[in-house]
């Protein structure tokens, strides 16, 4: 099997996977219907590890033109788009995330979705999503990309709201439609001027065309193009200002907030940043917007996160939060970086989705933490992954989110476009970080428990079902968390900092992920170092200042949480009184729902409302509605001319013809 | 003997419904007037078929044509047929269209079955007619042609205010075609003066045409564009289209959406734009402007209706907007997506008309808030229901998404302000899109009455796969569908880059001898 | 003045005068005889005429099929003869009466004076008779039937196409109207 | 020079007259539609002198036409006089005004 | 003498075509007068036989009995003394001129008949067709188009019911079978390629199927040729279309009023009619004058060495009109054979018979034959 098969099956199989499920084997017994579904992406995964072991890790570029999507006469020329696969390193790690993660996703749902009723739609919905995420990121040019890019959004939109009985979770996962869509324009704009710019949208080919004479003539364009990939990234990857669905979003089942709203979907802004990197890299105005985005988004969902009581709530604004940490990091210049939280964060942010939902399923759809407590005796697999993945979120020195996060915060300070303004903001989200995440595992699994034995049932698709004893889930459950919790602990070595490096005595120049990316992010470097003379500005000892003081923070605003709450969830309550207004905002998530609601949608429907009304109502069919009136009145007059008697009509005729012969005669 | 048949396909095609509808009346039983009815659309298909198979994609010329004589000499009229890269995917729409209407008619019209169905064939036959003749005269007669069917059909089998609506819809379009025949008519003694021939031959006349003053033409080109605006129907001519699809039978609709409002876009792309390119090139802001505001404006009114079928009347208006904007964008960009998205604006949309008409038939209301949670009790329909509204948002993978691709980057490449703000319409249509779904497939199944609905019948599922099955193949198979459109595109790019004449010429398969005349002579 | 000439005056005449007693008859009947003597008339001038299809149509149609329906109607409805009203006439009508009568007159004196033949030469219209100056016709009297069917099928195809759709028109619209409504009787009655 | 399809011009406008004359005059829809007759077949005769004059079959191919016309208008005629009759037991068009403007 | 002599062959030479003309038409309605009575005589001859009975055959001439052959003569003596009388409420005029009518169209309609080829006088060549229009099939059309007002008038100016509805009958059935007749014969107009009945018969001259069977109307068209004789029968109101007269349901119908020679001349001209009909089917349908296999041109030939060239035209015309009438005799034996076998029909079904068979027939009859001669034609 060559590669370039391998390549189209990648994408297809999930693709079959996902029709299988959705249209043969809607009466099979649930057993096949995952099976099918996870073989669906594990197949796939087998064939990206001999990808990525085999010509990728080579350097090569393996790709391959399905067929000729759109061909159109252009200019001239020909405006071609192939429906083209590529895989270089890039989409090699990410290839690598979905499949492999995907398929501990898929294992994991299979037990988590046991109790509902026809769960073939659940799994042809996620095989469809990695059949999207898939043409996402191995897409050879922005089209092929954006195929995905949509349609991940529908994926989303769909798993959101599988459980669509109830409105409120349709309305979440049309609202996060929707704001890809805003996204997505900006996307649609960037396709647009870059097929104006170079005539294509091939990534290789915009590569190649975009010279530094050619970025210097039309430097508002590339700005403009930048800005509007920004809008797209902000929409797909929760940014502010549209990051306002995904915590919506936790409406879906857990096993798809785990796989597309924290290790994957979310991330595809990250990839097309690095991906477009070459280009972006020509704009300061657009890489600063970027970065200050990034940072701005990472500390404003980590307040909101600081108080959230849902455990899915905590999480999603974490994950808001985390991603603008590695937008930061793209937007610093600090692109391998990005990539490098973006996997890291796939692990340990995929397993705390996991262990929420295995907690979730052992209290029966209970996600309010105040209702929880000391479940690590219960269930004590899954309380220790949760542990090992709290503890890699806050940046624990060892674990893969410390170095990962410390790479972003140190470029954000020393980065091309970093800022010592950026890390203040990196710094602080990161100290939030700490604190709502050890809050988070404290009232979870430590201390009292506040299981209510009475509690009613608000369960989704369930008529019934019997309150027993919370115990530890099966292993296809416990299985993923615990490699999950393998990989968020090693996973960090890719981005292994400089001084540590040295410390440990790697004789390496640089970095894994660095050394990895290289080949992709070659023009983009050699532009950043062109522009800023040499490549950062830090030293070893900026660097070992900086990883100290975030793990100073981190200890610090950990050992406050933990203070705090050790007496239960109302640990938190003084302080909450003491700045009441602002801690009633926060709670409300800074109230920025309803300010679009009441800024931008009450308007435009208020607009839509008067242009029915009025425009068309009034205005419009007033005019076409009164016109014939007037002719009415002019041909009431004529029509009275009509005696209506035969003869009166003849004799007209006679005359005329008479006159005529007479005339004729003179 | 392809030769021979290829000459005659296109009369054939417009004339075989119409004896469709002679057979229809001779059969006595509704039931098998039905089957016939299938029958005679299908074989119409199969019979279109070979336009396809032999249409050869590397010329612009008007292929399988036919050059009759048809009134006196003098006159220039003449039965002159032909087909080219615009016509053929419209005329492949409309015969595929047409027994997927047939079939959903079975159940949703009831009365006067035999008369309804005869009416559709006629319709089908001036619309193939329409889309195909390549005589002003033989087009104008086609067009009104088409006009005769759809007022019965409105205004039999139409609902409440259907009469109100058919004759609002009947008004508007005669006054759109009269203007347009007011212009012809001065086009065809403007000919005369120049050349001292009358000829209404369309291709003769696009040299005529192409060489008047600036002025003049800008005044022929309103008033044609005036009345393919109202078909099509643009931003101030729309308020008709509301009031025919949400009175009109399932049906009607579906074949209103589907094919007769592509015949206002169809006209501005044969007739206005290359006919007076100097004309177009001064009305090009203003029709863009238009259909930027049609876009915004129908997206905008769609989102607050609570009547399902005014909902997706509104989004024609948006939709129609985008085709209008790519084909004032001049450049091949814009012309190949806006005739793309004729296509599949026609599946898209009748698709959804025909889903209305499912539920319709079973509750006989429309309006949103009677409905909600049909996904539980209607699983196939819902998933139809989604394939047809992710196809109507223009989603990647189906054909809406590069027909609105093409559009918008068309005309980025000449107004990226337009682009722009035409764009926000693709945000809007996924609002009220998913809004509509939102509130008849998700949600709770709240209404006592939904809980006994049925899901769709075989026969209803069998249209709606069909149709959702094209949502994708046009999504994936473009290059090849737009491969034979190219070089019309480009000799149309040419003519209105230039500013100079449209030139095609008639492809004549076979002899050109006319039979009648040989039976004469021995 | 040759045989076909005074034929043709002697019948035209009498078709004008038979006209005249036709529109004066009281029995319908009668009207509808003397109608067909016209027609008959008038085919015989068609003959002269050299439109030999013409004429054998006005017979086999108009009188042979149009005037029979008439008559049969006649009969059916069996009518009453008509009291025809002399006074019902107004002044106006009788001096618009006279004034045609005037000017047929008088027209008649100049097309006794060839005015007519010249006029229309003069206009060009005359074609046939100028070129040759006789009798002479693009198309040879004894293919009449040829020459018309080739103008009606092949310059007048659709026109003949489209009166065949208004006939069976009429033909519906015919049986249609004159149908006994027997529903409606039945609730009548 | 006297020519046939000069009088006969001249005689199809002294039968129009008369048609002319009879539709108005007479009140009976029956006399009417004969008078009619006779205003079709004035028609006809010029229709043939014309094409004899001219040179061309036209006319007597829209001779034709006139009589398919008059055979539709006598179908029409008549079935409405029967109509009429049946519920008005008159077919005096004085009698017939309800659709009068 | 001879110079008077001389002033006639003079005459006669320059106005030949004159007094041919007043020759044929003579001849022809010597012919049509004598259909009537002979007729009459066949029609109840005939009818004893098929009733097993003698009819009659005692009036003879001179003491000859010849098979009664002199009651005709003594029939028509009868009639013209009848006491003539008009009934008191009839219309006058029309209950007159009705009779007549018919009379006078069968004699006229039969001159439309090609009684030969040709004959050569003196060296002019006399065609024998006494009216030879070049649309005489259109002619013929006409006058049988025209026959129906006799009846009709009849019918109307008796002032009787029985004859008011026997004339309508008449002429709704007469209006019904013309359309379907007229259209039964259109294929043969235009396999022929002519309106003229010469130019018919002389197309049928040849032969068909390597001259196994003569080029014959009635094999090219069968279909036409049923149709045309079922309307043949309709349009001249023989039984079983004899619905007009139905002595048993309206005792003789248009008739009722009628006696004497008035009643005899619808006779005549009922006879007439059949008479050219027949003749009409015999010219499209069966070569008219022809022989088969022999054409006129070859029996000429034939017979130029026997009796010289002139003389010879003679002697073939003299053959060509037994050949004739013995093809129209043989239908006349048709017409009789059936009134006297077959029962009438009812009248509502004789308008289904009309209307809902034998109009389609014959329209299916001619497209289908359009279809096949015009791809003859244009292969």
């Amino acid at each position: 099997m060559n590669y370039q098969a391998m390549l189209a099956a990648i994408l297809l199989i999930p693709l079959l996977g996902a029709l299988l499920n959705g249209f043969l084997l809607r009466s099979a017994p649930r057993v096949v219907t995952v099976s099918v579904a996870t073989l669906a992406i594990f197949i796939p995964f087998i064939f990206s590890c001999l990808l990525f072991f085999g010509p990728v890790n080579a350097g090569e570029v393996v790709r391959t033109d399905l067929f000729n999507w759109i061909s159109v006469p252009f200019q001239g020329g020909h405006l071609d788009i192939p429906f083209a696969l590529t895989v270089d390193r890039l989409s090699a790690i990410l290839l690598l995330i979905i499949t492999g993660v995907g398929s501990l996703i898929h294992l994991y749902a299979g037990e988590y979705m046991s109790h509902e009723e026809g769960v073939y739609r659940f799994f042809a919905y996620l095989n469809l999503f990695v059949f999207s995420m898939l043409s996402l990121v191995l897409g050879a040019n922005m089209v092929v990309t954006f195929l995905g890019w949509e349609g991940v959004g529908v994926c989303s939109y769909l798993l959101i709201g599988y459980w669509y009985s109830d409105e409120a979770n349709a309305r979440a996962g049309m609202k996060a439609f929707i704001a890809n869509r805003v996204g997505d324009l900006g996307f649609l704009l960037a396709m647009f001027m870059s097929v104006k710019l170079f005539g294509t949208v091939d990534y290789s080919k915009i590569a190649a065309a975009l010279t530094n004479e050619l970025a210097a003539n039309n430097a508002p364009m590339i700005t403009a193009i930048g800005l509007c990939l920004l809008l797209g990234v902000t929409g797909k990857s929760a940014q502010l200002p549209l990051y306002i669905w995904l915590p919506d979003a936790m409406a879906g089942p857990t096993p798809v907030s785990a796989l597309i709203h924290a290790a994957t979907m979310v991330t595809s802004g990250i990839y097309l940043m690095t991906r477009m990197s070459f280009l972006l890299v020509h704009s300061h105005t657009a890489m600063t917007t970027i970065a200050v985005i990034g940072a701005c988004t990472a500390l404003f969902a980590a307040t909101i996160g600081l108080v959230q009581n849902d455990i899915k709530k905590v999480l999603a604004y974490s994950t808001v939060s985390q991603l603008g940490f590695m937008v930061l990091g793209c937007g610093v210049g600090a692109f391998q970086f990005g990539v490098a939280h973006l996997m890291t964060h796939a692990f340990f942010k995929a397993l705390l989705f996991l262990g929420a939902g295995s907690v979730i399923h052992a209290m029966h759809h209970e996600q309010d933490i105040r209702k929880m407590g000391g479940l690590i005796k219960k269930m004590p697999i899954t309380g220790w992954t949760f542990v090992i993945g709290t503890l890699a979120i806050i940046g624990f020195p060892g674990l893969s989110g410390f170095f990962s996060k410390d790479e972003i915060l140190y470029n954000a300070w020393t980065g091309p476009f970093g800022h010592p303004l950026l890390w203040a903001l990196g710094a602080g989200a990161a100290a939030c970080t700490s604190f709502y995440m050890v809050r988070l595992t404290y009232l979870v699994f430590f201390g009292e428990s506040r299981v209510e034995h009475a509690h009613g049932h608000h369960g989704h698709g369930h008529d019934h079902h019997h309150h027993h004893e919370i115990h530890e889930n099966p292993l296809a459950m416990t299985l993923p968390l615990m490699i999950l919790a393998l990989l968020s602990i090693v996973g960090g070595y890719v981005s292994m900092p400089h001084a540590i490096m040295h410390t440990l005595g790697v004789h390496a120049n640089e970095n894994i992920i660095t050394e990895w990316l290289s080949p992709v992010l070659a023009s983009a470097k050699e532009v950043m170092s062109a522009g800023h003379g040499e490549e950062g500005h830090g030293s070893a000892s900026l660097e070992w200042g900086l990883m100290g003081a975030s793990t100073l923070v981190m200890l610090i605003m950990s050992g406050f949480a933990l203070s705090l709450y050790k007496v239960g969830p109302k640990g938190g309550d003084s302080i909450a009184n003491a700045v009441g207004g602002l801690y009633r905002l926060i709670l409300d998530k800074w109230r920025i729902d309803e300010l679009y609601q009441g800024v931008i949608i009450e308007p435009l429907k208020k607009v839509g409302d008067a242009f029915f009304k009025f425009g068309d109502r009034a205005l419009i069919e007033g005019i076409i509605n009164e016109g014939p009136r007037g002719i009415y009145l002019v041909t009431s007059v004529l029509s009275d001319v009509q005696s209506g008697l035969v003869r009166n009509y003849l004799k007209v005729v006679f005359i005329a013809m008479v006159a005529l012969c007479a005339w004729i005669l003179i | 003997m392809v030769s021979m048949i290829s000459q005659w396909i296109l009369s054939l095609l417009i004339f075989f419904p119409l004896l469709g509808a002679v057979l229809i009346g001779l059969v006595k039983d509704n039931q098998t007037a039905r089957h016939l009815a299938v029958a005679v659309s299908v074989l119409e298909l199969i019979f279109s078929l070979h336009l396809v198979a032999h249409f050869n994609a590397d010329s612009a010329a008007m292929q399988f044509a036919q050059d009759l004589a048809w009134l006196p000499r003098g006159t220039g009229i003449r039965y002159t047929v032909g087909v080219d890269g615009i016509s053929l995917l419209l005329v492949m729409l409309t015969t595929v269209l047409c027994p997927l209407v047939f079939v959903s008619s079975y159940s949703s019209i009831e009365s006067n079955v035999k008369s309804f169905l005869a009416l559709f064939l006629i319709l089908e036959s001036a619309m193939i007619g329409a889309l195909v003749s390549l005589d002003l005269v033989l087009f104008y007669v086609f067009w009104e042609a088409m006009l005769i069917p759809m007022y019965f059909i409105i205004g039999v089998w139409g609902g409440k205010d259907r009469i109100y609506a058919t004759t609002k819809f009947f008004i508007y379009t005669v006054i759109g075609s009269l203007l347009m025949l007011v212009a012809f008519s001065y086009l065809y003694y403007l000919h005369y003066q120049q050349n001292g021939v009358f000829t209404t031959s369309i291709i003769e006349l696009y040299k005529t045409a192409a060489g008047l003053p600036a002025d003049t033409q800008l005044w022929l080109f309103t008033a044609t564009a005036v009345a393919f605006a109202i078909k099509v129907p643009l931003f101030p001519f729309h308020t008709w289209l509301p009031d025919a699809h949400v009175q009109a039978p399932t049906p009607g609709s579906v074949i209103l959406a589907g094919v007769l409002l592509k015949m206002g876009t169809y006209g501005l792309m044969r007739m206005s734009i290359p006919m007076f390119p100097e004309g177009a090139h001064r009305a090009a802001p203003v029709m863009l402007a238009l259909s930027v505001i049609g876009i915004v404006y129908g997206a905008l009114i769609a989102w607050r209706q609570t009547d399902i079928k005014k909902l997706v009347a509104y989004s024609s208006v948006s939709h129609l907007g985008f085709v209008v904007a790519g084909l004032f964008a001049f450049n091949e960009l814009g012309y190949t997506g806006a005739l793309y998205q004729m296509v599949n604006h026609g599946v898209s949309t009748g698709a959804l008309f025909l889903l209305i008409g499912v539920v319709y038939e079973r509750r006989h209301t429309r309006e949103m808030s009677e409905y909600g949670g049909l996904a539980k009790q209607m699983p196939w329909y819902a998933f139809f229901f989604l394939v047809a509204t992710m196809g109507s948002v223009a989603l990647p993978g189906t054909g809406g998404f590069i027909g609105e691709w093409l559009i918008l980057n068309g005309v980025f490449q000449t107004y990226p302000a337009m682009a722009t703000v035409a764009g926000t319409g693709v945000i809007l249509g996924a609002i009220y899109m998913l809004w509509l779904v939102l509130k008849v497939i998700w949600g709770p199944l709240k209404n006592e009455e939904n809980k006994k609905l049925l899901d769709c019948s075989p026969r209803e599922a069998f249209v709606l796969a069909t149709l959702s099955i094209f949502v994708f193949l046009t999504g994936f198979l473009s290059a090849p569908l737009l491969a034979h459109t190219e070089p019309t595109m480009k000799r149309l790019q040419e003519s209105v880059v230039n500013k100079a004449a449209y030139k095609t010429e008639l492809v004549i398969h076979g002899r050109s001898q006319e039979p009648l005349k040989v039976m004469m002579d021995h | 003045m040759n045989l076909s000439l005074l034929s043709f005056i002697v019948m035209g005449i009498t078709a004008v005068l038979l006209s005249g007693v036709m529109i004066t008859r009281r029995w319908p009947v009668s009207a509808a005889m003397v109608l067909i003597a016209i027609m008959t008339l008038l085919a015989g001038m068609f003959g002269l005429l050299e439109a030999h299809f013409a004429a054998a149509a006005q017979i086999i149609v108009y009188a042979g099929a149009i005037m029979v329906v008439f008559v049969f109607v006649i009969m059916l409805l069996n009518l009453p003869p008509e009291e025809l009203r002399y006074g019902g006439v107004t002044v106006g009508e009788m001096i618009l009466i006279a004034v045609s009568v005037f000017v047929a007159v008088g027209l008649g004196t100049k097309v006794g004076q060839g005015f007519l033949t010249t006029g229309l030469e003069s206009m060009g219209v005359a074609q046939g008779e100028s070129v040759a100056g006789g009798h002479h016709m693009y198309f040879p009297a004894s293919e009449n039937v040829k020459n018309v069917a080739a103008s009606m099928f092949v310059d007048y195809l659709w026109a003949f196409e489209l009166i065949s759709f208004l006939i069976m028109a009429a033909v519906i619209g015919a049986v249609v109207i004159a149908k006994k409504r027997s529903a409606e009787h039945a609730d009548a009655a | 020079m006297l020519t046939l399809p000069e009088l006969g011009l001249y005689f199809s406008f002294l039968l129009f007259l008369v048609g002319l004359a009879g539709v108005m005059f007479r009140k009976n829809i029956l006399f009417m539609m004969l008078s009619v007759e006779i205003l079709l077949n004035a028609a006809n005769l010029a229709f043939v002198c014309a094409s004899k004059l001219t040179g061309t079959m036209d006319g007597q191919v829209v001779m034709f036409f006139v009589m398919a016309v008059a055979a539709c208008e006598a179908a029409i005629g008549l079935a409405l006089i029967i109509a009429l009759y049946r519920t008005k037991a008159s077919i005096e068009a004085d009698d017939l005004k309800a659709l009068r403007g | 003498m001879e110079g008077s002599l001389g002033a006639v062959a003079q005459f006669l030479d320059t106005n030949i075509g004159l007094v041919a003309s007043i020759g044929k038409i003579a001849l022809a309605l010597v012919i049509a007068l004598q259909v009537a009575p002979i007729m009459v005589w066949v029609e109840r001859r005939q009818a004893a036989f098929i009733q097993r009975r003698i009819g009659p055959n005692r009036v003879g001439l001179f003491g000859f009995r010849l098979f009664g052959l002199g009651q005709p003569l003594a029939d028509t003596i009868k009639l013209l003394f009848k006491e003539d009388f008009i009934p008191q409420q009839a219309n006058k005029f029309f209950y007159v001129l009705a009779p007549i009518l018919p009379a006078v169209i069968g004699l006229v309609a039969i001159q439309g008949i090609p009684l030969g080829k040709e004959i050569i006088v003196a060296g002019h060549t006399i065609d024998l067709q006494p009216v030879n229009l070049n649309a005489g099939f259109l002619y013929l059309f006409a006058m049988s188009a025209l026959g129906v007002y006799g009846v009709a008038l009849a019918g109307w100016s008796s002032n009787n019911k029985y004859a008011l509805l026997g004339g309508l009958r008449a002429s709704a059935q007469m209006i019904s079978y013309e359309i379907a007749m007229g259209l039964a014969l259109l294929p043969m107009v235009f396999i022929y390629g002519t309106l003229d009945l010469q130019g018919m018969i002389a197309a049928q001259s040849d032969s068909l199927l390597f001259g196994f069977l003569p080029n014959w109307g009635i094999f090219l068209s069968p279909i036409s040729f049923v149709l045309f004789v079922v309307t043949m029968f309709a349009e001249t109101n023989r039984l079983p279309f004899d619905l007009a007269e139905g002595e048993a349901e309206l005792v003789a119908g248009f008739l009722v009023e009628y006696g004497s020679m008035r009643w005899s001349l619808f006779f005549l001209g009922e006879y007439a009619m059949m008479f050219t009909l027949s003749a009409l089917t015999t010219c499209v349908f069966l070569g008219g004058y022809e022989i088969p296999w022999l054409p006129h041109a070859q029996l000429v030939t034939l017979l130029t060495p026997i009796f010289t060239a002139e003389p010879a035209t003679w002697v073939a015309a003299a053959i060509g009109l037994g050949v004739l009438i013995v093809k129209v005799a043989a239908f006349m034996f048709l017409f009789v054979q059936a009134r006297f076998t077959l029962p009438r029909f009812r009248y509502d079904q004789l308008m289904r018979v009309g209307w809902v068979y034998m109009l389609p027939v014959a329209l299916l009859n001619l497209v289908v034959m359009a279809l096949i001669v015009g791809f003859l034609r244009l292969t």
